[in-house]
């Protein structure tokens, strides 16, 4: 199993913080192709995804347990 | 715990306190505030989120940058999350180093970086709306040593 | 009152509070402190001694220069006077401004302004004796727009 | 009448912070020559003068009252 986690306009078009599904042995990719189908996200193409609080690349294979996040352009400062 | 995520209102001196050493002449810091007008539109409030556990993991990142590459420097930084209104204190950078020139150059790439890599979200609050604030380098802000998104797809 | 020289410890909040503005979205500080070492040499502690009147006069020309040349500057600067121990802080230097380049790069005028032209010295006391140092910036420090001294001896 | 005002190396040498001399109608280099002869001051080629706290150039004429101030290299910040 593993979490999801959604930030700034990504959770609010979830309307949750987070989801738990399994995509273990899946890419990065895969698993943000199959999300940005499922929710609509809009400016997908500019969010960074996070695996274990660091960022990682598209090709990454999740394992089991990973935690994922998915960074929109960030505006701290 | 010199990078911190803070609810409550950021209290500057004790981010000051946390650099202070014998060996310093100079301590930046840099004040983050909550700007009324951006680009002429009246801000009222803004919400900020972070994805805690990493933001502080890479405000820690940002500290060894600034330690390996200016000798003998000391960082501490706090950033707020939730709602902040204006002239409230957002972000506190604070840097020492033994000679000036270094802790201004230190305390800026500081700031710079947050608005890089550091999970860190705004939403402001206008009269007529809200948004989410992204972007802000007006450049897509990847993360040192990793592929553009667009090399990664087939 | 946003220029002053301080008998008394400076509570560097206290400077910062008199730079808050809501069109600010930056406030970089800057604080000297007393370094233990300095070549080497090993400071017990300093003697700072001000011509006061004139000093004062002399920050609100570097808060003029700021206010000036940086549009939407807000300047504040206390220096301390007296016997300060290590650690202690000798100057506080505040700066708001709208955009945060600017206030880092107005706050480096203030303080090279400090070591230029404000009427301020400190006597360093070491363990085997004391000097008053001058010309810190390792050039002779003439006043913009005066003749140098060598130009006026016949 | 004038005061004199001497700060750092320069009161150190004089054992006082101020003088009173009438030295209306004298320039700056006049005055300084006077008392740096006087005083036998060191490192004197590097000091500025202040008449009425603002910096002078070493022509300008002492009027009565005048506030004339040696200024050290400064060492502030």
């Amino acid at each position: 199993m593993n979490k999801i986690l959604f930030f700034a306009h990504l959770k609010d078009t979830v309307g949750e913080e987070s989801i738990r599904i399994d995509v273990s042995g899946k890419s990065v990719a895969e698993v943000k192709s199959y999300l940005s189908d499922k929710y609509q996200f809009q400016k997908f193409d500019t969010v960074m995804t996070a695996v274990n609080e660091e960022f990682s690349s598209d090709d990454e294979i999740i394992k089991a347990g990973d935690e994922i996040a998915f960074i929109p352009p960030v505006s701290g400062g | 715990m010199n990078f911190e995520i803070s609810k409550d209102p950021i209290d500057v001196q004790s981010v000051i306190d946390k650099v202070v050493q014998r060996e310093a002449g100079a301590i930046t810091t840099f004040i983050g505030t909550v700007r009324e007008l951006t680009h002429g539109k009246k801000t009222l409030f803004l919400i900020y989120e972070a994805y805690e556990s990493m933001a502080v993991k890479k405000l820690e990142q940002i500290g060894r940058e600034i330690e390996e590459r200016w000798e003998g420097a000391k960082v501490a930084i706090t950033h707020r999350v939730g709602r902040l209104d204006i002239t409230d204190v957002a972000v506190v950078i604070a840097v020492s180093t033994p000679h000036r020139a270094d802790a201004y150059e230190a305390n800026r790439h500081a700031i710079e970086r947050i608005k890089e890599i550091v999970p860190i979200w705004k939403k402001e609050h206008w009269e007529d709306g809200e948004e989410w604030i992204g972007d802000q380098l007006e450049k897509k802000a990847y993360p040192t040593g990793k592929p553009e998104e667009e090399d990664l797809h087939e």
